[in-house]
């Protein structure tokens, strides 16, 4: 499957690499949840390093100034061009923050940028951020990361769906719904030299085994985001990568019995038996997490995992305690990891005389349940919160607002506080106080139990390398070569 | 033979008909709609709600069908949720990988079904004949999707003398890497059908075997090899040809767990796909279509039937 | 030509090794005609099937014997070449012609493959020529059209014609013809007989000709065989087979036989049922049901071999004593039960049926929405009626609506127009509750014994099936069923086992039983002894004759054998294509015959007596019934009438008074003398 | 009157079944099968849901045919999973029978408008690929055993309304059932005390074809994640688990796979049997079978 095309760029490197994956496709970076092959369209603002640390490096922004009191920000942008040839310009920026200040239109963006007054063009490479109130550096930056740069004609949800129109370094050539995604170099990047592919096909498998079979028999390049239960064979053989990842979140629904009880709640927590989990589900990939922090964000604190971690005896104690039900419903996706977390979790929980039942379901049939609040608990990953731990608050889960799908609107004050005080705090000992607080109130509702992180994993035939992942988990192509 | 011909077209149009309205019940009874499943699980309810009345969800049930009819009516089955693609062009991209993995598999079928019915009609008590009776049962037994993967884990992991996915090669454009694209995935469907097919066949042919007209023909002084071949594999051929039909409408419809097996690019997998993406358009306007296309291979047979059976044709 | 010797054959069975055939033996030579009579089961099919290595049953255990055919032995042939002689020596007729044809292969083509089997240099083009010539010869109209066309667009007739080509088509030297007009009306049977008779003379082949009716043997046959429990136990010339049989069993079948040409005396039934091929007794077979055995040692422990006698061979130890059987029949006469005791009333009110020009039509649907765009006049304007304690015969051919008329007085057809009365009430009109009254009083018994009982109840529940609908409780429904088994002479002990446990004549008691169980005051019966063997036939028209002297029931007879309805009925009517043609009293109809159709039908019915049949006047009909969709215009019959005229297709013939009875045809006034003088 | 059974003539038929001796290998295969499933929870020697091993042993001594991903005994969850494979087994052959012989009966006695409304209906079911409508039936009904069992069962369905429909075309002309018209029985005494126990006899040999279809039917939808929801055993979860771990544990694929083989192997012998046992002695080996299938 690799054939060297003609890059354009006439590059040393050029070449073509095919990689296989399981997920869906789209191409709107405000509302996607896939992270495959958005960055490979897409300039952000800034770019992380992919080692787990925070150092912002220049991308579609050349530079950033803030404001003394931390109340605004001056962004210049780089000189680049759009995939369809336009100048990016200082307008495409003031439309995009437009959009993702509706939160009917930017689910992935209207959170981070809850922060921002106002956009505006001081000149054609100039936008200054004006903020509604002083904002921590490490927020803004962070949402300067996760900011892409669209054309602003092109910047409607019914456009973008279906035609990426970024700047980044692969233009679409080919997409065929569960089949293949073909990306072309994009000679006009602005890194010049990269990326150093001419090509990327990404082939789509329904079935994660029949993607892992087709690797290991030559039909692809890579295989992405592969069970760990594959790592241990494949090891010797090809080159594993793991990315970042995300976290496996143990949710409990405050709405309905029976985890309305907080007291039962606590009992669950710990009855988690992280380690095992991480060995028999995980095959040893992974940390464990306890509060939804990732080990590389400034709010996680491993303390709490040794000071409420896996104990049945106090588990049955708080359960006894709590003097509620011993019998709950979770649900999860059927055929994903999640189902053996349950079932160890189940297992453990059985022993202390608490019966958890398994409902696995399809996926849309799930997010129906989870979002009308119907799913007394599940098992779900939950994305990176970067350097800003009040960026926890985005999720259907983790929302201060009524649409939080586990308390509606009995949202914990505490925690709404506590998320603010996070958002706010902008020297580093309020933030420090703020993010302990935030700990906190998360250990004590215990709603949202941290289990372990799941970094992605790839598995890629020797030839291919430098690819690597950006700490939202976002494949990163750019230096990949093949 | 016309006027049934006609009935049958008609019939054909009233189960299309009921169909549509069951696929549209059943569509709006699964839990979540297209813009849960495009938004994720993070996605607030005010853009679900949004989300919904871009893709016009809000409409009232009956309001979206009869729109979707009369369009449907005109040849347009309206467009995919997710790609935005008419569902009709997204159908007809699978088609031909389809309708080339279905021949492939029935014509494995019946190079297996065929000699095997006959020797286990015939020769039921001889070695070939109990061996392929265990075959019979075997072909039964063994799941498909199991059958599928030893394949690929011996024959492409392991061996690595086919290729574990099997892309869609057209096979005029290329013979060979079309059959080394379909070989086993034809092969994993052929075991399961040629064993239902070979035994029709051989239940068929026994009982043509007792007939009084096989007498007659021995009686005439006709050679064996000739009664079985001009007078009782004519006669035990009718009930199969109803079978294959049935077998090649399946193939049509998609085979989806072999699809998913081998992430073959055929109808079952878009299918499948399109129920778990809850993408309303495209599993309606495909279901409609294999509904359409089982019909109407049903109807071929008929026909077929007809011309094979003279009292059928004539009357 | 060809003798069977000593042939055995055993099939293995769940309930053990069953001998149908049992030391089978026989010769047959060129020109002459064997009849191989005897009743069912007795081995007739499968000893010439197991001859001509046409067994293929897996359940076959073992043939033994021979059959020279020439100076051959069949049976040691090997396959091919035995195949080799089939159809090119030795030809077979099959009894059901038309599933002995291949369903989709053209008619003319099977003819060719007989042809061409045997000869290759044969070319498509001659072998074609040659079958439309053998078609032609074997009477079948536009031999060169029909042979491109399938069995299924010939009738039963005309496939027996096409079977009996092909059997002719390599000139064979023997003709093996396996009942070959069983399924057939007597007109066709007539016909086919006759062609049989030309194909002999054509290829100057000896002809084994198996039946069951000894009409046909008497008709047709040079010599005879009996056949029983698998063995010949008596053969010998026709003439002497019919007046002087040695075998009481021969002598036992011709008295139980009811006969068209005298008047009707009670029939004399065998009593007991055919052996148990799989326990065959030790002695001979007959023994247990022989009128002249009376328990003699030697007749139930030693097996008696075929003796000569005079022309003839007998198996039995006492062959002078069968003969005197024969003799006592005429004592019998003198029963009074057939000759009606009281005169027929003439008061309508009195009759428990009265049907009023009923007409049953049925739909013939094509096209898209499947309308009805023809109909087939199954039944077309009749009037009859039925007394108490009376039966009125009903005859015709095959398809004339004489069953659809019986199911029309239950309702089990809707009528299309008419009236029909039972006691009365009107049939047509009734509402669900007087029907299930009208026909508690009026029940029907059907022609297949094997079909008209449910097969999965006991038939003891079967029989109180009418008593549970009717919400008899339990206990009573036991008691009154033991009373009906008496009645019609089954053990009461029998009541538990299933049908499938009985034979044909057990079977129709059964039903006759089950009929009887609601008290009825009519029996509509519908063929009900056509399945039967002579001998059992007799058992039953008994039984019925008896049943009608004790409750005065009135019967409705339906049967297309005239000899039987003779036997039973008081009144006639005759059918043709959906209309009474003539009707009256037995003797009337039967000995002053006005219709042509019914002269025919009568000429057509073979005779149990051989003497004096060269000088028999035949006048069998031409052709086959008419679609009852399009009946011809006119007179219905005028199609194959012989002395139709122009008026017969203007002016249809009304039923109207014509010496004594009722007769519809334009001549009725000629007697059958008048008509034949008129021809010559 | 009742019907004391007449013990020769009744057994005839199983007698027939008795002499077909793989028709009885394959009934008491079956009844082992049925033992164990239910007696599980006596027969088994761990609990199915226990982890109590170490992950994805090999066959030993204290686990005779290993442990699972997560230490579960094999040999127990497979005993325990015989509950799964026989239930939907039993259950959609008698969900489909449930609904399609009547259905057929119906279709099939009273004829017209009942039929054709009835025969479109069914040519409906046909002509939807089964696994998309057990897919969506369980979606739209939910997860869990017994949805599980009505998916399949009513894939069924066409396959026994055809079979019925047909076989009361073959009665329903016949003389017994007119004349159980004639004595003055109503439609539906017809049709229940006459007609269908008369047409029992293709139906038996259809539920056990079916039963066996469900088997692999069974299997192939836990394959697509809607089977039999966890912790409970089944032999379809299993072997779908087991793959994942092919190369770490070879043997646990095995053992599944080969139940279900061998329980399709019975049941299909059981068929075979009644067919035989049906129809008479002198029959043919071969057998029919439906068309379905887990393609
Ligand atoms: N395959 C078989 N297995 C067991 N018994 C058989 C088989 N074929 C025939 N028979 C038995 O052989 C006996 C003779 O049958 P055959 O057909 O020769 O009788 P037949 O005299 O021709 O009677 P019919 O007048 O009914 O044609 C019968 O009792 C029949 O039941
Ligand atoms: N249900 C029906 N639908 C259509 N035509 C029918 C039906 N029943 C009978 N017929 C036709 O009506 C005509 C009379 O049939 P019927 O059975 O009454 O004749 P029959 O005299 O009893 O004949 P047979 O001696 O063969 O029993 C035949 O042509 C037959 O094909
Ligand atoms: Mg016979
Ligand atoms: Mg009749």
């Amino acid at each position: 499957a690799c054939g060297s095309g003609s890059g354009t760029g006439g590059g040393a490197t050029a070449g073509k690499i095919t990689l296989g994956t399981t997920k869906i496709m789209q191409f709107d970076p405000y509302l996607t949840n896939t992270d495959i092959h958005i960055h490979a369209f897409y300039t952000y603002l800034v770019d992380y390093p992919s080692d787990g640390t925070y150092e912002p490096t220049p991308a579609g922004a050349e530079k950033w100034e803030f404001a003394p009191d931390r109340g605004s920000i001056t962004i210049t942008l780089r000189e680049a061009t759009f995939h369809s040839g336009a100048p990016v310009t200082a307008a495409d920026v003031v439309a995009g923050v437009k959009r993702a200040q509706d939160p009917d239109a930017a689910f992935t963006l209207a959170q981070p940028t809850a922060f921002v007054a106002s956009a505006t063009a001081v000149d054609t490479r100039t936008v200054r951020l004006d903020f509604k109130r002083p904002t921590p550096e490490p927020l803004v930056l962070d949402w300067m990361f996760a900011f892409p740069l669209i054309p602003a004609a092109s910047n409607i949800p019914a456009k973008l769906e279906r035609e990426p129109a970024g700047s980044g370094p692969f233009r679409l050539e080919e997409y065929r719904r569960d089949q293949r995604l073909v990306m072309r170099k994009n000679p006009d990047y602005y890194e010049a030299d990269k990326p150093f592919l001419d090509e990327v096909e990404y082939r789509f498998y329904t079935d994660e085994d029949a993607l892992v079979a087709a690797f290991e028999s030559g039909s692809v390049d890579g295989a992405a985001y592969i069970g760990f239960r594959h790592a241990d064979r494949l090891r010797d053989r090809f080159t594993l990568v793991e990315g970042s990842g995300r976290m496996s979140i143990f949710f409990m629904n405050a709405t309905i019995p029976p985890f309305d009880n907080k007291l039962l709640r606590q009992a669950v927590a710990r009855a988690i038996d992280r380690d095992r989990i991480l060995k028999q589900v995980n095959f040893g990939i992974g940390d464990p997490v306890y509060t939804a922090f990732m080990p590389s964000s400034p709010a996680f604190d491993p303390a709490y995992l040794d000071s409420h971690g896996f104990d049945l005896d106090a588990a049955g104690a708080l359960l006894e305690q709590s003097g509620g039900a011993r019998k709950a419903v979770a649900g999860v996706v059927s055929g994903t990891p999640d189902v053996s977390t349950l079932e160890i979790i189940q297992a453990d929980l059985k022993k202390i005389g608490f019966e958890l039942e398994i409902a696995p379901q399809e996926e849309a049939s799930y997010l129906d349940a989870l979002f009308a609040s119907k799913l007394e608990c599940c098992a779900a990953a939950q994305p990176n919160n970067l350097q800003s731990p009040s960026l926890i608050a985005r999720g259907r889960q983790m929302l201060t607002t009524e649409e939080n799908t586990t308390f509606r609107d009995k949202v914990p004050p505490a925690y709404v506080d506590a998320v603010a005080a996070a958002a706010s705090a902008v020297t580093p000992e309020a933030r420090k106080t703020a993010y302990a607080a935030l700990n906190d109130v998360l250990v004590d509702e215990a709603w949202a139990i941290g289990i372990s992180t799941t970094p992605s994993l790839f598995a890629l035939v020797e030839r291919v390398t430098g690819l690597v992942t950006d700490p939202r988990d976002f494949v990163d192509l750019t230096e990949t070569k093949g | 033979m016309y006027g049934h011909l006609v009935r049958r077209l008609l019939q054909f149009a009233v189960v299309l008909l009921l169909g549509s309205v069951a696929v549209w019940g059943f569509t709006f009874a699964l839990p979540g709609d297209p813009a849960t499943v495009l938004l994720g699980p993070n996605a607030t309810a005010a853009e679900l709600a949004a989300t919904r009345a871009r893709l016009g969800l809000d409409e009232s049930f009956a309001g979206q069908y009869l729109s979707w009819v009369g369009h449907a009516v005109t040849g347009d089955l309206g467009a995919s949720y997710y790609s935005g693609r008419p569902v009709v062009s997204e159908l007809l991209d699978r088609i031909p990988a389809t309708v080339q993995l279905a021949g492939v598999a029935m014509f494995l079928t019946l190079v297996i079904a065929v000699p095997v019915g006959i020797t286990v009609a015939l020769r039921p008590y001889s070695v070939a004949g109990r061996v392929l009776q265990g075959y019979l049962t075997a072909g039964l037994a063994v799941p498909t999707f199991w059958l599928g993967l030893l394949l690929i884990i011996v024959l492409a992991v392991q061996l690595r003398w086919l290729p574990a996915s099997s892309d869609y090669v057209p096979l005029w454009e290329d013979p060979g890497g079309a059959l080394t694209a379909t070989i086993l995935p034809a092969v994993a469907i052929a075991v399961h059908t040629s064993s239902v097919t070979a035994r029709f066949l051989a239940t068929s042919l026994g009982e043509v075997m007792g007939k009084d007209y096989i007498r007659t023909a021995r009686a005439k002084g006709v050679p064996e090899r000739d009664v079985i071949r001009r007078h009782a594999l004519r006669n035990a051929s009718l009930p199969t040809v109803t079978i294959v039909g049935l077998q090649l409408g399946t193939f049509l419809g998609g085979t989806v767990v072999i699809e998913a097996v081998f992430n073959y690019p055929g109808l079952g997998r878009l299918l499948y796909t399109a129920i778990g993406e809850r993408d309303y358009a495209l599993v309606q306007g495909g279901v409609l279509f294999v509904v359409a296309t089982f019909l109407l291979l049903n109807l071929l047979v008929d026909v077929f039937y007809a011309v094979l059976d003279p009292r059928i044709r004539l009357t | 030509m060809l003798s069977l010797r000593d042939l055995v054959v055993e099939f293995g069975t769940p309930l053990g090794v069953v001998r149908a055939v049992d030391g089978m033996t026989y010769d047959v030579v060129g020109g002459e005609t064997l009849g191989v009579v005897g009743e069912t089961g007795s081995g007739k099919s499968v000893s010439v099937l197991a001859a001509l290595g046409l067994l293929s049953s897996p359940n076959l255990r073992r043939v033994t014997g021979q059959a020279v055919l020439g100076d051959v032995d069949l049976l040691a042939l090997p396959q091919p070449e035995l195949r080799r002689r089939l159809g090119r020596d030795v030809a077979v007729i099959f009894q059901d012609a038309i599933s002995a044809l291949n369903p989709v292969q053209r008619v003319g083509q099977q003819i060719a493959e007989a042809l061409r089997v045997h000869d290759r240099a044969l070319s498509a083009a001659a072998a074609r020529a040659r079958v439309v010539e053998l078609l032609g010869m074997v009477g079948v109209p536009h031999p060169a059209t029909r042979y491109d066309q399938y069995p299924h667009q010939f009738s039963g007739g005309m496939c027996q014609r096409v079977m009996i080509a092909m059997a002719i088509a390599n000139r064979p030297k023997v003709l093996i013809a396996d009942e070959p007009t069983t399924a057939l009306d007597v007109s066709v049977q007539a016909q086919i007989l006759d062609l049989l008779r030309v194909a002999r003379q054509e290829t100057g082949a000896g002809v084994v000709l198996i039946t069951h009716d000894l009409g046909v043997v008497a008709e047709t046959a040079d010599r005879v065989g009996v056949t029983y429990g698998g063995r010949i136990v008596e053969s010998g010339d026709v003439t002497q087979i019919f007046t002087r049989p040695r075998h009481p069993y021969t002598a036992a079948l011709l008295g139980a036989l009811p006969r068209l040409d005298s008047a009707s005396h009670r029939l004399l039934p065998i009593p007991g049922q055919p052996p148990d091929p799989s326990e065959p007794p030790p002695g001979c077979a007959f023994a247990p049901r022989c009128p002249i055995s009376r328990g003699r040692t030697v007749c139930t422990e030693v097996r008696p071999e075929p003796v000569a006698t005079g022309g003839g061979a007998s198996a039995c130890h006492f062959p002078d004593e069968a003969a005197s059987l024969l003799a006592a029949k005429p004592d019998d006469d003198s029963e009074p039960d057939s000759e009606p005791a009281v005169e027929p009333r003439d008061e309508p009110a009195d009759a428990v049926l009265d049907v009023r020009d009923a007409v049953a039509r049925f739909p013939v649907r094509s096209g898209v929405f499947a309308r009805a765009s023809a109909w087939v006049h199954a039944v077309d304007g009749v009037s009859l009626r039925v007394p108490a304690g009376r039966t009125l015969g009903l005859v015709g051919e095959s398809g004339c609506g004489k069953t659809t008329l019986a199911r029309l007085v239950l309702r089990l057809v809707e009528p299309t127009a008419g009236k029909i009365l039972v006691d009365g009430d009107d049939v047509g009109r009734a509402g669900r509750s007087q029907l299930r009254r009208i026909r508690r009083r009026a029940q029907m018994v059907f022609q297949d014994p094997y079909a008209s009982l449910n097969p999965r109840l006991s038939v003891g529940d079967n029989v109180a099936e009418p008593l549970r609908l009717q919400g008899v409780p339990q206990g009573q429904r036991r008691s009154q069923v033991a009373e009906l088994f008496t009645r019609v002479g089954l053990r009461t002990e029998h009541a538990d086992r299933l049908p499938a446990e009985f034979s044909g004549g057990q079977r129709q008691r059964v039903a006759i039983a089950r009929a009887l169980a609601s008290r009825p005051g009519l029996l509509i019966l519908d063929e009900p002894v056509s399945a039967l063997d002579v001998s059992v036939q007799a058992q039953v028209l008994n039984l019925l004759a008896d049943l009608q002297r004790e409750t005065a029931m009135a019967y409705l007879f339906v049967s297309h054998d005239l000899a039987v309805i003779r036997q039973v009925a008081d009144e006639v009517a005759v059918m043709y294509l959906g209309r009474i043609v003539e009707s009256g009293s037995v003797r009337r109809v039967y000995e002053d015959p006005r219709h042509p159709y019914t002269r025919a039908l009568l000429a057509s019915v073979p005779v149990p007596d051989p003497v004096g049949r060269a000088g028999r006047q035949r006048v069998p009909l031409g052709g086959d019934v008419p679609s009852p969709v399009n009946p011809p215009s006119g007179c219905r019959f005028r199609t194959r009438c012989p002395i139709a005229t122009d008026l017969c297709a203007e002016e249809e013939p009304p039923l109207r008074l014509v010496a004594g009875g009722h007769t519809a045809c334009h001549f009725a006034e000629r007697t059958a003398g008048q008509v034949l003088e008129a021809r010559s | 009157m009742t019907t004391a059974t007449s013990p020769r003539r009744r057994l005839a038929p199983l007698r027939r079944f008795t002499r077909s001796r793989s028709a009885v290998v394959g009934a008491v295969g079956l009844l082992v099968l049925v033992v164990l499933a239910v007696f599980a929870p006596l027969i088994a020697p761990f609990d199915p849901t226990a982890q109590d091993g170490e992950p994805l042993l090999g066959p030993s001594g204290a686990n005779l045919l290993g442990t699972d991903q997560l230490g579960r005994d094999i040999l127990s969850r497979l005993i325990h999973g015989a509950r799964a494979s026989l239930i939907a087994a039993g259950g959609a052959a008698m969900v489909g029978a449930g609904i399609g012989v009547p259905l057929g009966l119906l279709a099939g006695y009273l004829g017209r408008w009942v039929d054709a409304i009835a025969m479109r209906l069914v040519d409906l079911l046909l002509a939807v690929p089964g696994i998309l409508l057990a897919l969506v039936m369980i979606v739209v009904l939910g997860p869990g055993r017994l949805n599980l069992v009505l998916a399949i069962g009513i894939g069924a369905v066409p396959e026994f309304a055809r079979l019925t429909r047909v076989a009361t075309l073959g009665i329903r002309d016949r003389d017994f059932v007119l004349a159980a018209r004639g004595m003055g029985a109503s439609t539906a005494d017809t049709m229940v005390r006459t007609v269908l126990p008369n047409v029992l006899g293709p139906i038996v040999i259809q539920f056990v074809i079916t039963a066996s279809m469900a088997v692999v039917v069974e299997a192939g939808l836990t394959f697509l994640g809607l089977g039999t929801p966890p912790p409970a055993p089944s032999w379809g979860g299993m072997l779908q688990d087991a793959r994942s771990y092919l190369y770490q544990s070879p043997s646990y694929g095995l053992f599944p796979g080969l139940c279900l083989v061998l329980t399709v192997f019975c049941l299909d012998r059981i068929g075979r049997g009644l067919q035989l046992a049906v129809s008479g002695g002198g029959q043919h080996p071969a057998t029919r079978v439906s068309i379905g299938g887990a393609v």
